[in-house]
C-alpha cells in the first residue's frame, strides 16, 4: 500500500490524519448543506457548540457516547474472536428486559441498590440472547451473521408480545411497562455534582457512563492482558493454531459471544434505568448497529473505541441542536452527515495519508539536504 | 407571556401521511389564519423528546404542543420544569396544571367505516391491516369489527399485523402483500391503521379492483376512485384549536376527549369516493353516528379492558 | 572429442534472455535490493542462493512484474522492457512458481492453469486446450495430474507441478521457480529437475531459487550468490563448490553436516500401538501404526507428503482424535486427550506447517512464544498473563535461538521463514520436554539456520529426550535420525538404520520394499 | 382442491416477497464472490427505490425509473468499491455509511424535491411496471385447483420478477462457465493468484461491484414502482440485511440463492397468511409467534441441516501486495 502506517510519526499518524479525515467529512457534507442553503460554517459551529459548548449539550454527548462504548465493545470483543455479532441490538434489547423485571421487582428500592442487579441482570440477558447463536455457530456451524440477524427479529418480536400481553402497563396506548419509582432511577449525573458546586444542566446522563469508561477498561484488559483474550485472539486470528495450542474452539466462540452480549446488554442499564426508567419498543434505536461502526472506526481497541462513541455522541447530539436551530437542516440532513463521517473518517481513512507520506518525505529529504 | 408556538412532531415526523402531517396541517392552518409563526421539530430518537421540549421551553416557546402518546414522559417532566408555559399533549393524558390532554376516540371514527366497509363488501368479508400489535392500533380494529359486525352480523373481518419493530410502519411492500392474502381470501374492502405501511395496502386494493380505507387524515384521494373513505383522526383540528385557545387566552388544561360528538374522528367524504358511497351507505352511517353520539351505540374500547368481544 | 562451446566474443552471442542493470528496491526502510545486476543466458538453469531475507524473492518479483523496481533496467533477450505488472512479464515469456503458490485452492487443476489465459469468453475451449497440454506434458515429462481434482485437496508437489503447468500454458520461455523443492520430496524433486532439464533441452531458460546447495550443484549451469540485497558473486556452478557458495552466504564457514555422536538409547518414552487415524469422511489416514522413541533418540519418519505423517504427529499431539490403538507417554495413556493436557504431560509439538499452526502471525512475536503454553503458571500475574514475564522468555528464547532481529514486539508475519521456525523451535525446546515432535524443522531455511537447528535437536537428544522427526529431506532425515522408520498409505512399510543408501529408502517411501 | 387454491395464493406471495431479497442477494454474490463484503444492500436499494420513484414520477415512463435507479444503485456501488478497493478501506464501515447517506440524502432529497414527507408522488400506469400475463392465464384461473398454480404463481407478475429469476440462471453461467466468471471468483478466493495470472485484481472487483449495483437498483425499482406504487422512506425495512442472511444460508451460490429466497418469501406469506387464523389442537395463538416464525425458523434451519457456511476466502480482506 503506498503510505501505509509506520511512515508517519505516531503523532501524525494517530492526530493529524484523523483530523484531516474528519475535515474532508465536515467539507462534503458541508457542500450539502451549502446546496440547500445554509451556511456551512455555521452549521459546524452550531453542530460543534451544541455538543461540545455547554454542560447539557456535552452531557448528552457522554449520554449517546455510553451506548456506543457498550455496543463498540460488545463488537469489538467479538470481532476478536473471529466473530461478527450482528446482534447487539438485539441482545440491548433482551437486556432491557431484564433490567427492567429487576427494577420492577426492586420498585421504590434505592438505585445504588438496584444497580448492581440490574447490571447482573443486563449482562445475563445480553449474554443469554447472545449464547444461542454462539453456541449455533460452535456446535452446528450455523454463521453467526444470519442467526445474530434472526436473534435481533425474534427479540423485537419477543419484545412486543410481552410489552402488549404480559408486562404492559394496563391502560397505555403504548406498549410499554409502567415507569419505575424516582428512588430507583439512575439519578442523572447534575444530581451527584450539584452537591459540589458544579452544574452540569439537565441531561440524561448518569452514573452509566462510568460503567461504561469501567467496562472499556475491563475489555481492555481482557483482551491483551488475560489468557481467556489471549485464547480468544489467537482463535480469531488463526483457528488452527488455535487448536493447536490447546484452545477449544467451541468454548471460545460461546464465551466471546456471551461477553460481546453481556456488554451489548448494559446499555439497557443506561436506557431503561438511566433515561427512560420503564421498558419501552425499540430503546436501543439502532446504535447496536452504529457500534458495528465504532468498533471498526476504533480498530477494536477500547480506547478507540471510547474515542469513536465519543464522535458519533458528538455526531448525535450535534445534529439535534443542528436541525433545532436550523429548521432547514432537517434530521434527514443529520444522518446524511452522519454517514459522511463514516465514510470519509472511517472507510476513506487512507484517502490523506499518501500525500502525507509524500509531503513527509520531501520534507525529511529537504531536512536531510 | 408571549405567544410563542412550537410544536414537537413524534418519530414518525412532520410529513407522516398520518398523524404527525394532520398536526402540521392545523399549525399550518393556523398560521395562515392567525398569522402567527411556529417553531417544530422532528425527534430522531427517544432521548431528544425532553430535551426538545426543554430547549422549547427554555427560549420561551408558548404553548408547547407534543404529539403522540410516547412523549408523555418528557412532557410531564418538562412540564413540572416550567409551570408557566403551557402544554398540550396529543394521544395521552398527562394530569398537571399546564398540560391539556388530548384524546380521540378512534375506535368511533372506526365503528362507522366498518359500517360502510360491511355495506360495501359484496362478499362479505372485509380486511384490516395495522402496523403494530399494540394496544392503539387494536382499538381501531376493535371498533371497526364492531361497526362492521352491527351492520351484518355473518361477516368475516380478517386482521393483520405487519410487524414488530419500527420498520412495521414503513413497509408498503409487506402491507401489500397482507392486503392481497386477505383480498386472496374473499376480502373486498380493506381498512389499515399502519402508517406508511398502509400507503401498500390501499395500492394493493386499488390493483385487485377492490376498496381500501384510508386512516388519520383524507387518504381518498392516493387512488380516486378506489378508496371507500378515510376513517378521519382530526388532530389537525385540536392543534389548531389549542393554539387558538391559547392565542385568545381560553387555555384551558385537563382533558379533552374528542370523539364524534365533538368533531374529533369522522369518515371522509369527497370528490373521490362520492360515487363509492350511496346514500343508503351515507344514511346508515349518518345513523350510527347519530346514535353513538346520543349514546344508544355504546363503542367499545379496546383500551379499557384490552379485549375485543367481538 | 567433443568440444563445449567456449563463448566466443567474436562471433555475436545470442543476446541474454534476462539482464537485470542496476535494480534497487526498497520497502520503506528496508532495502531489499541494492544495485543488482544479474544475466542470464538464454537455455541455461541459473541458480540464486541465499540467506532469508536476502532479497531473492523480491528480486524475482520485480521481474514477474509483481513489485516494482525504484531503479534500474530489465532487458529481455536483448532489447529494454517496462514491466509493469505481471500481465506485461507473461506477455514478455516470462512465468514464475512462487513459493507460496498462487492457486485458487477451491478450483480444479484445470481452473486454474486456464486463469487469465482462457482465450476465449467462454471456458469449454480454454479447457480443451489445457486438458491437451496436461495430457501432452504428462507424456513427455511426466508431468501428471488429474485436471479435474480440485487443488486445494492435491499434496504441494501436485500443486507445484500444477504451477508449472500454469506457466507453460502461457506459453513460458522463461520460468522463475521460487524455493521450489522446500516442500518436496527427494523423488519428486528430481521429477522436477529431470522436468526442468528438459525444458532447459527445449531451449527454456530456468531460474530457480533455493537453499539447498546440493541441488544447486546437480541442476544449475550458473549460480549467483546473494547476501544482504547484493549479488556478492556469480559462478559457473562447475567451476565452483558447495563450500565456497556457503561461505559466500553466510559470510562464515558453514557446516553442512553437524556431526553427532552415536545414541544411547534409554526407556522407552513414547510408545505408540496398533494406532488408526480416520478423517471426517472415514477414510483412513493412519493404519495400525505401532512404534517406540525411547530416551536419547531420534526415530526419523520418511515418506512421501500426504502418506499419514502429519496426521500422526497430530494425533500424537492431540490435534486429532485416534480411531483405534494406544499411544502412552511415559507412563500415561494419552490417546485422546487434548493437545492441553498431553503437552501438560512433558511432550512439545514442532509442527510442520508454521503459518497454518504453529504460529498467529498476525500477533506480535513475544505472545507467540506462549502459544500453547498460555496456561504455564510462570507466565500468570493473578487473574491476567504476565506480560513481563513471557517477554522476559521472549528475549531469551530469541538470544538463544539466535532469531534476527531480536524484536520481540515485531509482528510475527514480519520475519523470515527461517527466523519464524526459529521462533517456534525456541518455544518447544526450551520447555525441556520428555518427547519432542517435529515436523519438518528446516523447510525453506537457510543454511546457516538448518546448522543451527540440527545442533540444537542433536543437543536435545544428548540430553537424554526422545525425539521423533518427520522429514521429507532424506538427506536430514539420515543425518539425524538414530533410526529410520519409513511411512507409505498410512503405515510404516519398513525400518532401517540411517546409513542405508538413499535409494534404498526411496523405494521402501514408494512402498516397494514393504 | 381449496387447499391447492390456497397453496398456490401463498406461493404466488412467496414469489413476490422473495423478488427484491433475490434481487439483493445476487447483487451480494456478485460483490461477495469478488472479495468485496456488501453490507451496504441495504443502502443502495433504499437509493435505487428513491431514484426509481421520483423519476417514473417525473417522468411518467417506469423504464425511465429503472434507469434512474439503477444508475443511483451503481454510483452508490463504486462509492463503495472506491473505498474497499481503491482505498482498501474497511468494507463493513463503508456499508455502513452506505446506508446512513442513502437514508439520509432519499428522506431528504424527497421531502425538498416533492414536499410529501419523503415521499415520492404515487405514480400509476405507465409509470409502474404492470403484472404481465402469460399465456393460458384465464383459461388457468377459470380451471381453478391446480391452473391455479399457473395462474398464481407462475403468470400474472411484473417484468422485474421474471427478470430476477432470470438473474439467478445468468448468474449462474457467468460466474461458472464464463472467462470473466472464473476470474471473478478466482479474485474473491486468493486475489494473489489472479494478479500474477496478470490480470488487474481491481478491475474485477469494480465489475462485481457494478453489477452489484445493477441488481440492488432492479431490487429498488420493484419495491418502488412495481410491488409500489412510489417511494417511502425507509421502505426497504430491512431487506437488505435478510438478504445478506440469506446469502450466508446460500453458500453463496446462485441456485441456492434463489431456493432461499423463496424459503425466506414463502415462510413470510405462510405466517402473513397464518396470522389470526387458530391453529388446531393450540387454538388462538399471538400474532407474535407467526411473525417470529420466519425467523425462528431459520435458525432452526441452519442449525439443522445446512452445515458449515464458508464465504470466499478473500471477502472482506483489502488487496494489497504485501502478506
Ligand atoms: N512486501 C514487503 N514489504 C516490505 N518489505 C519487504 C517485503 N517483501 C520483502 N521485504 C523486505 O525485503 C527483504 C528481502 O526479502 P525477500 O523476500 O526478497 O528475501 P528472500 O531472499 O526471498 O528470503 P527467503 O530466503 O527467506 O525467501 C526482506 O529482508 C524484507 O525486509
Ligand atoms: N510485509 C513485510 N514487511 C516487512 N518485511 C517483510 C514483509 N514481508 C516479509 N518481510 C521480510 O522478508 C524477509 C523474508 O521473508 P519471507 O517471507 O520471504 O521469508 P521466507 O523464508 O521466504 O519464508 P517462507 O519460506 O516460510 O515462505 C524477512 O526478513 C521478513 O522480515
Ligand atoms: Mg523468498
Ligand atoms: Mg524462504
Amino acid at each position: 500500500m503506498s503510505g501505509s502506517r509506520g511512515e508517519l510519526p505516531p503523532l501524525v499518524d494517530y492526530l493529524v490524519v484523523p483530523a484531516v479525515n474528519l475535515t474532508l467529512a465536515f467539507l462534503v457534507s458541508g457542500l450539502v448543506v451549502l446546496a440547500i442553503g445554509e451556511n456551512p460554517l455555521a452549521a459546524v459551529r452550531i453542530m460543534l457548540s451544541g455538543a461540545l459548548g455547554y454542560a447539557e449539550g456535552v452531557g448528552y454527548t457522554l449520554y449517546y457516547t455510553t451506548n456506543f462504548i457498550f455496543t463498540g465493545l460488545a463488537v469489538a470483543v467479538a470481532f476478536h474472536a473471529g466473530l461478527f455479532n450482528i446482534g447487539a441490538e438485539g441482545q440491548a434489547t433482551m437486556a432491557g428486559l431484564g433490567v427492567a423485571i429487576v427494577c420492577l421487582a426492586f420498585d421504590g428500592a434505592p438505585w445504588w441498590l438496584v444497580l448492581p442487579f440490574a447490571v447482573a441482570a443486563a449482562a445475563l440477558f445480553g449474554a443469554g440472547w447472545a449464547f444461542l447463536p454462539g453456541w449455533a455457530q460452535a456446535r452446528r456451524g450455523s454463521h453467526i451473521v444470519i442467526t445474530t440477524i434472526m436473534f435481533n427479529f425474534i427479540a423485537a418480536t419477543v419484545m412486543v408480545y410481552l410489552l402488549v400481553n404480559v408486562i404492559g402497563k394496563p391502560g397505555a396506548m403504548n406498549p410499554e411497562t409502567r415507569t419505575f419509582a424516582e428512588a430507583t432511577r439512575l439519578p442523572p449525573i447534575r444530581d451527584m455534582l450539584l452537591p459540589l458546586g458544579f452544574d452540569v444542566g439537565t441531561s440524561p446522563l448518569n452514573p452509566s457512563f462510568f460503567l461504561a469508561v469501567l467496562a472499556a477498561l475491563l475489555v481492555w484488559l481482557l483482551v491483551w492482558h488475560s489468557r481467556l483474550g489471549y485464547e480468544m485472539r489467537v482463535f480469531g486470528f488463526n483457528p488452527t493454531a488455535a487448536v493447536y495450542a490447546g484452545i477449544d474452539p467451541a468454548r471460545v466462540v460461546m464465551v466471546a459471544m456471551m461477553i460481546s452480549g453481556a456488554l451489548a446488554g448494559l446499555l439497557a442499564v443506561n436506557e431503561v434505568m438511566g433515561v427512560q426508567n420503564r421498558l419501552l419498543l425499540e430503546f436501543v434505536g439502532g446504535a447496536g448497529f452504529v457500534g458495528i461502526a465504532v468498533a471498526l472506526m476504533g480498530r477494536a481497541h477500547p480506547l478507540g473505541i471510547v474515542l469513536a462513541a465519543f464522535l458519533f455522541g458528538v455526531l448525535y447530539q450535534g445534529g439535534a441542536e443542528l436541525s433545532f436551530e436550523r429548521p432547514k437542516i432537517s434530521r434527514d440532513m443529520v444522518v446524511v452527515i452522519q454517514g459522511l463521517v463514516i465514510l470519509f473518517a472511517g472507510a476513506l481513512e487512507h484517502l490523506a495519508r499518501p500525500p502525507l507520506v509524500r509531503l513527509f518525505r520531501r520534507t525529511r529529504r529537504t531536512a536531510e539536504a | 407571556q408571549q405567544f410563542q408556538p412550537a410544536i414537537l412532531y413524534d418519530l414518525g415526523g412532520r410529513n407522516d401521511k398520518s398523524f404527525n402531517e394532520a398536526a402540521f396541517m392545523g399549525a399550518e392552518k393556523f398560521k395562515k389564519d392567525a398569522g402567527a409563526e411556529y417553531r417544530d421539530f422532528e425527534i430522531q430518537n427517544d432521548a431528544q423528546r425532553e430535551q426538545a421540549l426543554r430547549n422549547f421551553a427554555r427560549r420561551g416557546q408558548n404553548p408547547i404542543i407534543a404529539i403522540g402518546f410516547s412523549q408523555a414522559q418528557a412532557v410531564e417532566k418538562v412540564a413540572k420544569e416550567f409551570p408557566d408555559i403551557k402544554f398540550a399533549i396529543v394521544d395521552m393524558v398527562v394530569d398537571l396544571p399546564n398540560v391539556r390532554s388530548i384524546l380521540f376516540r378512534e375506535q368511533e371514527g372506526s365503528y362507522l367505516v366498518g359500517v360502510l366497509a360491511a355495506m360495501a363488501s359484496k362478499s362479505g368479508k372485509i380486511g384490516f391491516v395495522g402496523g403494530m400489535d399494540i394496544p392503539l392500533i387494536s382499538r381501531f380494529a376493535c371498533g371497526y369489527v364492531q361497526g362492521a359486525k352491527a351492520t351484518n352480523g355473518k361477516i368475516e373481518v380478517y386482521q393483520n399485523m405487519t410487524g414488530t419493530t419500527g420498520a412495521a410502519w414503513s413497509d408498503p411492500v409487506k402491507g401489500g402483500e397482507l392486503a392481497r392474502s386477505q383480498i386472496d381470501r374473499g376480502a373486498d374492502v380493506v381498512y389499515h391503521a399502519a402508517g406508511g405501511t398502509g400507503i401498500g395496502v390501499l395500492q394493493a386494493a386499488a390493483d385487485a379492483g377492490k376498496l381500501g380505507i384510508g386512516v388519520d387524515s383524507n387518504q381518498n384521494g392516493l387512488h380516486p376512485g378506489k378508496v371507500l373513505t378515510s376513517m378521519l383522526k382530526r388532530v389537525d383540528v385540536a392543534v389548531y384549536d389549542s393554539l387558538n385557545d391559547a392565542k385568545s387566552g381560553k387555555f384551558t388544561a385537563g382533558v379533552k376527549v374528542l370523539g364524534l360528538a365533538e368533531g374529533g374522528v369522522g369518515y371522509a367524504m369527497d370528490n373521490n369516493n362520492a360515487a363509492l358511497v350511496t346514500p343508503a351507505m351515507k344514511a346508515a352511517a349518518d345513523k350510527a353516528a347519530a346514535d353513538i353520539i346520543a349514546g344508544t351505540i355504546k363503542v367499545h374500547d379496546y383500551m379499557a379492558d384490552k379485549k375485543c368481544p367481538f | 572429442m567433443p568440444i563445449a562451446p567456449i563463448p566466443d566474443a567474436r562471433i555475436p552471442a545470442l543476446p541474454p534472455a534476462i539482464e537485470l542493470v542496476g535494480i534497487d528496491k526498497r520497502f520503506g526502510t528496508v532495502h531489499a535490493n541494492r544495485d543488482i545486476h544479474l544475466t542470464v543466458d538464454k537455455g541455461s538453469i541459473h541458480g540464486i542462493v541465499g540467506e532469508n531475507g536476502a532479497g531473492k524473492s523480491t528480486l524475482m518479483s520485480i521481474l514477474y512484474g509483481f513489485y516494482q523496481a525504484d531503479h534500474g533496467r530489465i532487458l529481455v533477450d536483448g532489447r529494454e522492457v517496462r514491466i509493469r505488472s505481471s500481465a506485461d512479464a507473461i506477455g514478455l515469456g516470462i512465468g514464475m512458481v512462487h513459493q507460496q503458490f498462487m492457486l485458487v485452492e477451491t478450483f480444479t487443476v484445470l481452473e486454474n492453469v486456464i486463469l487469465g489465459a482462457e482465450g476465449a469468453p467462454r471456458l469449454a475451449a480454454a479447457e480443451a486446450r489445457a486438458r491437451g497440454l496436461i495430457e501432452r506434458l504428462a507424456r513427455d515429462y511426466g508431468l501428471t495430474v488429474d485436471p479435474d481434482r480440485i487443488v486445494g485437496e492435491l499434496s504441494v508437489g501436485e500443486q507445484q507441478r500444477v504451477e508449472i503447468l500454469k506457466a507453460l500454458f502461457r506459453g513460458a520461455e522463461t520460468l522463475i521457480l521460487d524455493e521450489p523443492t522446500a516442500v518436496l520430496t527427494p523423488a519428486e524433486a528430481d521429477h522436477l529437475f529431470r522436468i526442468l532439464r528438459r525444458l532447459k533441452a527445449e531451449g527454456k531458460t530456468v531460474v530457480i531459487i533455493t537453499h539447498k546447495l546440493r541441488e544447486i550443484m546437480a541442476v544449475t549451469d550458473t549460480v549467483s550468490v546473494m547476501r544482504r540485497g547484493e549479488v556478492v558473486a556469480t559462478w559457473p556452478t562447475a567451476a565452483t563448490t558447495v563450500e565456497r557458495i556457503a561461505e559466500a552466504m553466510v559470510g562464515r564457514r558453514v557446516l553442512l553436516h553437524v556431526p553427532k555422536g552415536s545414541s544411547v538409547p534409554g526407556r522407552t518414552l513414547l510408545a505408540v500401538e496398533g494406532l488408526d487415524v480416520r478423517d471426517g469422511r472415514g477414510a483412513r489416514l493412519v493404519e495400525g501404526v505401532t512404534f517406540d522413541v525411547r530416551a536419547g533418540e531420534i526415530v526419523g519418519i520418511a515418506g512421501v507428503a500426504g502418506n499419514g505423517q502429519s496426521e500422526l504427529l497430530e494425533t500424537i499431539a492431540g490435534i486429532r482424535r485416534p480411531s483405534a490403538g494406544g499411544i502412552r507417554l511415559g507412563a500415561e495413556a494419552i490417546g485422546g486427550l487434548d493437545p492441553a493436557a498431553i503437552r501438560a504431560l512433558g511432550l512439545a509439538h514442532v509442527p510442520e506447517d508454521r503459518h497454518r499452526m504453529g504460529l498467529v502471525l498476525a500477533l506480535e512475536a513475544w505472545e507467540n512464544v506462549m502459544l500453547g503454553y498460555q496456561d504455564d503458571p510462570a507466565y500468570q500475574a493473578g487473574v491476567l498473563i504476565d506480560g513481563a514475564a513471557v517477554r522476559a522468555a521472549a528475549a531469551d528464547r530469541f538470544r538463544g535461538y539466535d532469531v534476527r532481529p531480536p524484536d520481540i514486539r515485531l509482528r510475527t508475519g514480519l520475519f523470515s521463514g527461517g527466523n519464524q521456525q526459529k521462533i517456534v523451535i525456541g518455544r518447544e525446546m526450551e520447555r525441556d520436554p520428555d518427547v519432542l515432535l517435529v515436523g519438518q524443522p528446516t523447510r525453506g531455511v537457510d543454511i546457516g539456520a538448518i546448522e543451527f537447528i540440527h545442533r540444537r535437536l542433536i543437543a536435545l537428544r544428548d540430553r537424554g529426550k526422545a525425539i521423533l522427526l518427520v522429514s521429507a529431506e532424506l538427506d536430514e532425515i539420515r543425518s539425524l535420525a538414530d533410526r529410520v522408520l519409513c511411512m507409505c498409505g498410512g503405515r510404516i512399510v519398513g525400518e532401517c538404520r540411517p546409513e542405508t543408501p538413499e535409494t534404498e529408502i526411496g523405494l521402501m517411501m514408494a512402498g516397494v520394499a514393504a | 382442491m381449496e387447499f391447492v387454491e390456497s397453496a398456490a395464493l401463498v406461493l404466488g406471495s412467496a414469489v413476490r416477497l422473495s423478488v427484491p431479497l433475490l434481487l439483493a442477494c445476487l447483487a451480494g454474490l456478485w460483490s461477495e464472490r469478488s472479495g468485496v463484503v456488501d453490507i451496504g444492500l441495504e443502502g443502495k436499494m433504499l437509493a435505487a427505490a428513491f431514484a426509481a420513484g421520483a423519476a417514473a414520477a417525473v417522468t411518467g415512463s417506469a423504464w425511465l425509473g429503472l434507469l434512474a435507479a439503477v444508475l443511483v444503485s451503481i454510483a452508490f456501488s463504486l462509492v463503495h468499491g472506491f473505498a474497499s478497493i481503491s482505498q482498501r478501506g474497511n468494507q463493513i464501515v463503508s456499508g455502513v455509511a452506505i446506508n446512513f447517506v442513502a437514508a439520509g440524502l432519499t428522506a431528504l432529497l424527497g421531502q425538498a424535491w416533492f414536499a410529501q414527507g419523503g415521499r415520492t408522488p404515487p405514480v400509476q400506469g405507465d409509470a409502474r411496471f404492470q403484472p404481465i400475463d402469460l399465456p393460458g392465464e384465464v383459461a388457468a384461473r377459470a380451471a381453478g385447483g391446480f391452473g391455479r398454480l399457473w395462474s398464481e404463481v407462475v403468470s400474472g407478475h411484473n417484468i422485474l420478477v421474471y427478470l430476477a429469476f432470470l438473474a439467478v440462471p445468468v448468474t449462474w453461467y457467468a460466474l461458472g462457465r464464463t472467462r470473466f466468471g472464473l476470474r471473478l471468483r478466482a479474485v474473491g478466493e486468493n486475489p494473489h493468484a489472479v494478479d500474477t495470472a496478470g490480470i488487474s485484481v481491481a478491475g474485477l472487483r469494480y465489475a462485481a461491484v457494478t453489477i452489484a449495483g445493477l441488481l440492488c437498483g432492479l431490487a429498488g425499482t420493484y419495491l418502488a414502482i412495481a410491488q409500489s406504487a412510489g417511494f417511502i422512506r425507509d421502505m426497504t425495512a430491512g431487506k437488505g440485511f435478510i438478504a445478506l442472511a440469506a446469502l450466508v444460508f446460500a453458500k453463496w451460490r446462485p441456485v441456492p440463492a434463489m431456493l432461499t429466497c423463496l424459503l425466506f418469501g414463502l415462510l413470510d406469506a405462510v405466517a402473513i397468511r397464518l396470522q389470526g387464523t387458530p391453529l388446531p389442537v393450540v387454538g388462538p395463538v399471538p400474532v407474535q409467534v407467526f411473525q417470529a416464525l420466519p425467523y425462528v425458523l431459520t435458525v432452526v434451519l441452519l442449525a439443522g441441516f445446512i452445515g458449515r457456511a464458508i464465504p470466499p476466502r478473500a471477502s472482506g480482506v483489502p488487496y494489497t501486495k504485501d502478506r
